[in-house]
């Protein structure tokens, strides 16, 4: 190995790093190191003059070696191996030192945030030293595109890939397409019909010859990498023939919460207490009457119904305040003398007309009603024999502080919107992570919000996170954008840290052929030692992390890397 | 206990002033800003949400109402244009038709005909009584003057007549005024929550009354602070006026020409100033409509400030004419200013805008006494 | 082995630090090839077989032993002492066995402290009686003068820790081929591997040459002892539940012990690829507990009865934690 | 001098590396006693990283990966726990605190909770003084390199 000539930049960015870590110091620090030919700092090492200051040194002083302390490597490594090739040198010959995310932003104590600062750097200085130059591969893309989930964030993305002229192939479980779509009766807040923006787009998807529709399907397995799919289907349990594609759309959708856990509101014991989407089919079917045939008189919307609640979900539903608002007017249209009360926790209007919307609805002689959403829900019970109206709900109005009953006749309960029941299934098939909530997880909730980590599966709608129509369709889009753009390109890069067998160590234990959960590794009769099939192998390192001779390791996650990277990181320990 | 909401409580709301409050979607701007607003007498939101609601015993047990004086700040911060002065100014009239037990007040704050008509028929009353009453009575018409060439009023409106009438009209609307005072003090008082104020405390803090009937030093904290002169000059004249018309009357209303320096000459004077520049004032702000608090007028309203620029110039043209001996000018000159002025205060003293004249003083006093009533572990001393 | 008349025969020394002899027994169980040792070098200093004084190697010029096989740990002043001379005086410093190379059986006395271990040895072993609790001095006044035993360390030392070694020789004992070819090749100076090197040993661990069957179904729901289960003789041991060190050892020992149906123990120590043997071998038996379950994992573990004293049997001072923590 | 601890954490890329950049971009603050080092998957991590970082000084050791079920890697943070619980015993053997070694999930949105497990884990540490692990052998007889 070529004796190492390492050059060490510190980034400022701006005063986010220099305000808490003293940059100076810590240049001058690893100055000093062995193979350290030289150590800088810039005021932001990832503008192009940054760039242009790796690309300038690595040529003039001949580097090999190139460590950036800066933001994490999660946001640029990608920049500076790009630098570090345009100079010439192998972009894995380069190491990144995290002092903003875990260090400047995480610490207020400026010396101490410094000192930490200078064991990162000497860590990624001990670490660079042993890494190895990795040659970059690619595999070829199917054109085609399995899609699961035909509801309109599904359908959006397959006729935008369609249209392209591209395979698709749309995998329903229900009998039919449009998802929860098809349920709603008119959108907000335009009041447009839903009915009449979904019946055609299901009508195009249905009738275009580049997409196969398969309704009552659920996808058994899905074997392959990035470019190289091919999944086994079955159609009401009949296996179907298998089938190969290059990329995965999950639009699994959601699930609406089941209120009745909620004991206060009683679902299920009033017949009138009743879901919004069960108010949807009410109003699809043109008839708002409570159980008894009757026109209510009152009428009670209550938000937040497993929403924004430690005890149910902490998350927002997003939606549900402007679907309420949406059946505010559709209840006064239909029902102009009767009094409406919207029990609300916190109105949310953020979107493009929402607030507006919400304005709008206001002037509807509408009673806002608000409830502490943690301290105390409101309760639904029987009304009196002597009362006028069906059922009494009891509240504490918040804005009042006062304890008020609420005559109504019917209740709505904005239900909040789950994690599809289906969700662990299709984790398991397709390889993608969930967060918290169940939802799946995406690549980069800022700079990458329709990829996952796993390459070629893309999430999109509501199974990502709650979210309204136009955002489902923006984000289905995306995805059938990126998925066009790795179509066009015919090939994609693939994982380069793969792992890699030492033949003259290995002793065929096998120890290592079933930790692997993408089966890559096999053992060689021939060789008598293990063997990585890199296409498949992803780099999680599993096999290294249980080899008894230490024949098996992850590129670029060597013990000698991790080893040198543990010694530099406690070299100046106090 | 729960309370129960009453949402038709609105369609009797409405009618005292502007109809939509559901465009507060209660921010608070209002109350952060409004300089009136103190601890424990939170306002204008807190009384928005009671309207919305239709807390009917709780908006007639609020005070706060008559602790703003319409400066306008809160409506202009309003970022949904929700008017919390105007509701406040509604609910004013609302609670003055609550708290007068003939239900009069309610009909003339809710229909303009039954104002209209109250007027006029009294007014018919007032030309009756001067062209048939008095001279049945032997009061005449003369055209004869005074040794100094002034009118011979009291010829034709005998003092000791008028000033009987004065006195009869003062007890019918102190009575009624009194009456619905009393009234108020049970509703704020009284009737609602579980409180008890000492005897010592109402008259310990009696003061505060005649403070601030006085000086208004409330008004005076808003932050524009204009209209605490205009209002106090009006205000002032205004009581000046009612003072010497009803209580000293025969000093009052004299044939002989008095010095211009004489007391009666300077006060009458001082408050027909007074009144003028008040009305000039409110009657410009309300055609101009640029100051947010003149921005919507009712009915009520401007009949009030019609009657009263009428009356002070009715006045003003009696003294002219009578000083210049212009009998027949000023006869008529003094048939219809009675003609506006009695209408005006049975109207407005007892049952509308300007019963606020007593309101407003109670309620601070009211509001001190619910200070000392509050118990003490909710932080009030 | 034949050695060309003109060249001076080598000077070989043999040294025992803290060990059993067994090494030293490894020497003469070359047989006859013992014959050709000595017939290329001369035997100048080794105690088991030899009378001749410290004093006298002290005073021997620096480097002119050719080569000193040194066996045993070091621990105690003796030892370190004896190991800085032979240092000083050999050309050729071989760690032989693998107490010298990484502690050995006697490095697992770095499971205790000196204390505890002179506490158990002069006042709580079953057969002692010692009431005065007399303890073992340094130093004793006689009549004739003053008599000094060597100090115990508190810890076992490999040979490496204390001076610097050219190469290793594992086993306990090594093969005495093994030690034939070593000689041969210091002799011949053919096929001798930089200095620092592991010799007389493969680079490929013991499963590499076993004979047992193995596959990849290495998951484990109970560990067991080699006395708790019937052995079939002819599957991989930790197939059938039975920790064996193989997988993380150096081969050259021909997997005697498995070939005698006992799982290896791991005295050849950790091939190049690995600087830990117990830890290597943690990570793969660690692995290959088949659940996922926190307690069930438990109770797995719980059947593995001593995995520090199981996978540092040999290895213990010449590991990254070297002792116990005291 | 006051006792500073030190304590090396190796966090999985995809959820706990993420969660700990979280906690930086949601500006938490905690102890600045932590050094993190990244791998793949909390699978890589072997004993000989843990007993490395013991013996060069570390003082306290966390590893984190993604909650049980939700490894990018379908099943490397149980291989992680089966090592852990094996070497959890090895190291209580060994007479290093249980507690100096901590294995703890943590996904790529929980950044406060990575914030105060590395405050916890800190003040533990702080609770049972320096690790002894670097200091144990008696240094005096060792070469000098």
């Amino acid at each position: 190995m070529e004796e190492p000539r390492i050059g060490v930049y510190l980034c400022w960015c701006g005063t986010n790093i220099s305000k808490m870590v003293d940059v100076e110091a810590v240049t001058k620090e690893v100055s000093t190191l062995p193979y350290v030919v030289l150590s800088k700092n810039y005021k932001y090492m990832c503008s192009d003059p940054g760039q242009d200051l790796i690309i300038k040194d690595i040529k003039s002083h001949n580097l090999n070696r190139v460590v950036v302390a800066a933001c994490s490597p999660r946001i640029h490594e990608l920049t500076f191996r790009n630098a570090c090739e345009k100079a010439g040198i192998n972009p894995y010959l380069f190491e990144m030192a995290n002092i903003r995310e875990q260090d400047s932003w995480v610490h207020t104590d400026r010396s101490e945030a410094t000192l930490k600062a200078i064991d990162l750097v000497i860590a990624a200085i001990r670490r660079v030293r042993y890494h190895e130059p990795l040659q970059k591969r690619t595999v070829n893309v199917d054109p085609a595109t399995l899609i699961i989930g035909g509801g309109i964030s599904g359908m959006s993305a397959a006729l935008e890939i369609a249209n392209a002229g591209k395979k698709v192939y749309l995998i329903e479980r229900a009998d039919h397409l449009g998802g929860q779509v098809a349920r709603f009766d008119l959108t907000f807040p335009h009041l447009s019909s839903a009915q009449q923006m979904i019946g055609p787009m299901i009508q195009r998807v249905e009738n275009h010859p580049m997409i196969s529709v398969s309704l009552n399907t659920e996808v058994k397995e899905v074997d392959g990498y990035i470019g190289n799919f091919r999944a086994r289907l079955a159609q009401k349990g009949a296996e179907q023939p298998e089938i190969t594609f290059g990329n995965i759309i999950a639009a699994i959708g959601l699930k609406p919460f089941d209120p009745s856990v909620i004991e206060e509101y009683s679902y299920g014991k009033f017949p009138d207490v009743i879901t919004s989407l069960e108010f949807e089919d009410n109003l699809r079917a043109g008839r708002i009457l409570t159980k008894y045939g009757k026109e209510p008189r009152n009428v009670a919307i209550i938000h937040c119904v497993g929403s924004r609640n430690r005890k149910y979900h902490e998350y927002c539903s997003r939606v549900c305040c402007m679907v309420a608002l949406k059946f505010v007017h559709e209840i006064r249209a239909a029902l102009p003398e009767a009094n409406i009360y919207e029990i609300y926790a916190d109105m949310r209007a953020y979107g493009k007309g929402h607030e507006e919307f919400y304005a709008m609805t206001t002037h509807k002689q509408i009673i806002f009603l608000m409830y502490d959403q943690q301290k105390r829900l409101p309760v639904i019970r029987e009304a009196h024999r002597d009362d006028d109206c069906n059922m009494l709900i009891e509240m504490n109005e918040l804005l009042s502080g006062i304890d008020i009953e609420v005559p109504v006749d019917m209740v709505i309960l904005m239900v909040n919107m789950e994690a599809h029941e289906n969700v662990k299934e299709v984790v398991r098939t397709i390889g993608v992570s969930l967060c918290g909530n169940q939802f799946f997880i995406e690549k980069h909730p800022k700079l990458d919000p329709v990829a996952t980590t796993t390459g070629g599966v893309y999430i999109v709608g509501t199974c990502q996170g709650p979210k309204d129509i136009p955002d489902s369709v923006a984000q289905a889009k995306a995805a059938a954008a990126r998925i066009l753009a790795t179509i066009a390109q015919g090939s994609v890069p693939v994982e380069v840290t793969t792992a890699i067998v030492n033949e003259s160590l290995c002793c065929g234990c096998q120890t290592c052929i079933s930790v692997c959960p993408y089966s890559a590794v096999s053992y060689d009769e021939i060789k008598k030692a293990s063997v990585v099939n890199e296409v498949l192998c992803k780099g999680c390192g599993t096999c290294g992390g249980c080899c008894p001779a230490g024949a098996i390791t992850s590129k670029h996650f060597t013990d000698r890397q991790i080893l040198s990277e543990i010694e530099g990181i406690m070299s100046m320990s106090y | 206990m729960s309370v129960r909401v009453q949402p038709e409580l609105r369609s009797q709301l409405i009618q005292f002033g502007i109809g939509d409050w559901n465009a507060c979607y209660h921010c608070g701007t209002c109350t952060a800003q409004c300089p009136l607003s103190e601890e424990g007498f939170l306002f204008p939101r807190k009384k928005i949400r009671l309207m919305q609601m239709g807390l009917k015993d709780e908006l007639e047990a609020s005070v706060e109402p008559w602790l703003c004086y319409y400066c306008g700040d809160c409506s202009t911060s309003c970022p949904r244009d929700a008017n919390p002065g105007e509701l406040m100014m509604s609910l004013r009239r609302y609670l003055t038709s609550i708290y007068d037990w003939t239900g009069l007040s309610k009909k003339f704050y809710t229909s303009e005909l039954w104002e209209l008509g109250f007027i006029i028929v009294f007014a018919i009353l007032v030309v009756l009584s001067f062209l048939v009453l008095l001279p049945s009575m032997g009061y005449h018409f003369t055209r004869e003057l005074t040794a100094q060439g002034g009118v011979q009023l009291n010829a034709f409106a005998p003092i000791h007549v008028v000033e009987t009438f004065d006195w009869c009209m003062a007890a019918v609307v102190a009575s009624l005024l009194i009456s619905n005072i009393l009234r108020m003090y049970y509703k704020i008082i009284w009737k609602y929550g579980n409180m008890k104020v000492s005897l010592w405390v109402h008259i310990r803090e009696f003061w505060l009354l005649i403070f601030n009937f006085a000086v208004q030093p409330k008004f005076n904290k808003c932050d524009d602070k204009r209209y605490w002169l205009s209002h106090w000059f009006l205000m002032s004249g205004y009581t000046i006026m009612f003072i010497v018309i009803v209580v000293y009357l025969p000093w009052f209303q004299t044939q002989k020409i008095l010095p211009i320096w004489h007391p009666q000459r300077l006060l009458g004077y001082y408050a027909t100033f007074g009144l003028l520049f008040g009305l000039f004032v409110a009657i410009i702000g309300r055609i101009q409509r640029k100051d947010v608090k003149f921005l919507f007028s009712h009915i009520s309203d401007w009949l009030f400030l019609a009657m009263l620029t009428l009356t002070a110039i009715t006045g003003i043209l009696i003294h002219i004419f009578r000083i210049n001996g212009m009998p027949l000018a000023t006869y008529i000159s003094y048939i219809t200013h009675m003609a506006v002025l009695v209408p005006m205060i049975l109207i407005e003293v007892p049952f509308s805008k300007w019963s606020h004249l007593a309101y407003r003083p109670f309620a601070v006093y009211f509001q001190q006494l619910k200070r000392y009533a509050v118990p003490r572990e909710s932080g009030h001393p | 082995m034949s050695q060309e008349p003109t060249k001076p025969k080598l000077k070989l020394a043999i040294y025992w630090g803290a060990a059993c002899g067994g090494c030293c027994v490894s020497v003469l169980d070359t047989h006859e090839k013992l014959l050709d040792i000595v017939a290329a070098a001369d035997l100048v200093f080794w105690p088991i077989a030899m009378d001749i004084k410290y004093k006298d190697v002290e005073n021997m010029p620096d480097k002119s032993i050719d080569l000193t096989l040194f066996n045993g740990a070091v621990r105690n002043s003796e030892n370190k002492h004896m190991a800085q001379v032979l240092r000083q005086k050999s050309k050729i410093l071989v760690a032989y066995g693998s107490c010298a190379y990484m502690g050995g059986i006697p490095g697992l006395a770095n499971f205790f402290s000196k204390n505890d271990i002179f506490k158990r040895a002069y006042e709580e072993t079953e057969s002692t009686f010692n009431p005065e609790k007399t303890y073992p001095v340094t130093s004793t006044s006689v009549k004739e003068g003053t008599l000094e035993i060597p100090v115990m360390f508190n810890d076992v030392f490999p040979l490496d820790q204390i001076v610097d070694v050219d190469y290793y020789i594992p086993g306990c004992p090594p093969q005495s081929e093994r030690l034939i070819e070593v000689f041969s090749a210091i002799v011949t100076g053919i096929g001798l591997p930089p200095a620092g090197s592991v010799v007389g040993a493969n680079d490929k661990t013991n499963c590499d040459e076993c004979k047992r069957k193995k596959s990849d179904k290495k998951q484990v729901r109970k560990f067991y002892r080699p006395w708790e289960i019937q052995d079939d003789k002819e599957t991989c041991f930790i197939e059938q539940g039975v920790i064996c060190m193989g997988p993380a050892t150096r081969s050259g020992c021909g997997v005697r012990c498995v070939e005698g149906n006992s799982p290896c123990r791991g005295c050849y120590g950790p091939p190049p690829g690995a600087t830990d043997p117990g830890a290597k071998m943690m990570a793969a038996i660690g692995t290959m507990i088949n659940s996922n379950d926190p307690d069930e994992i438990d109770n797995i573990i719980e059947t593995i009865v001593d995995p520090a004293g199981l996978f540092y049997r040999f290895s213990l001072p010449g590991s990254i934690l070297g002792r116990k923590v005291i | 001098m006051n006792f500073r601890p030190t304590i090396v954490a190796f966090l999985c890329n995809w959820c706990a590396y993420t969660g700990a950049d979280l906690a930086g971009t949601s500006r938490l603050h905690y102890a600045p006693n932590v050094r993190i080092i990244r791998i793949m998957c909390s699978g890589r991590i072997e004993p000989t990283f843990i007993l490395k970082a013991f013996k060069e000084g570390a003082d306290g050791i966390l590893i984190c990966g993604c909650h049980p079920g939700d490894c990018h890697y379908q099943e490397g943070n149980y291989k992680c726990l089966r090592r852990f619980k094996l070497l959890e015993k090895f190291v209580s053997q060994m007479g290093i605190e249980k507690e100096r070694l901590k294995l703890e999930w943590i996904s790529a949105s929980e950044g406060k909770q990575f914030a105060e497990l590395v405050n916890e884990m800190t003040k533990t540490i702080l609770q049972l003084g320096p690790g002894k692990v670097k200091k144990t052998l008696e240094f005096e007889h060792l070469k000098t390199k």
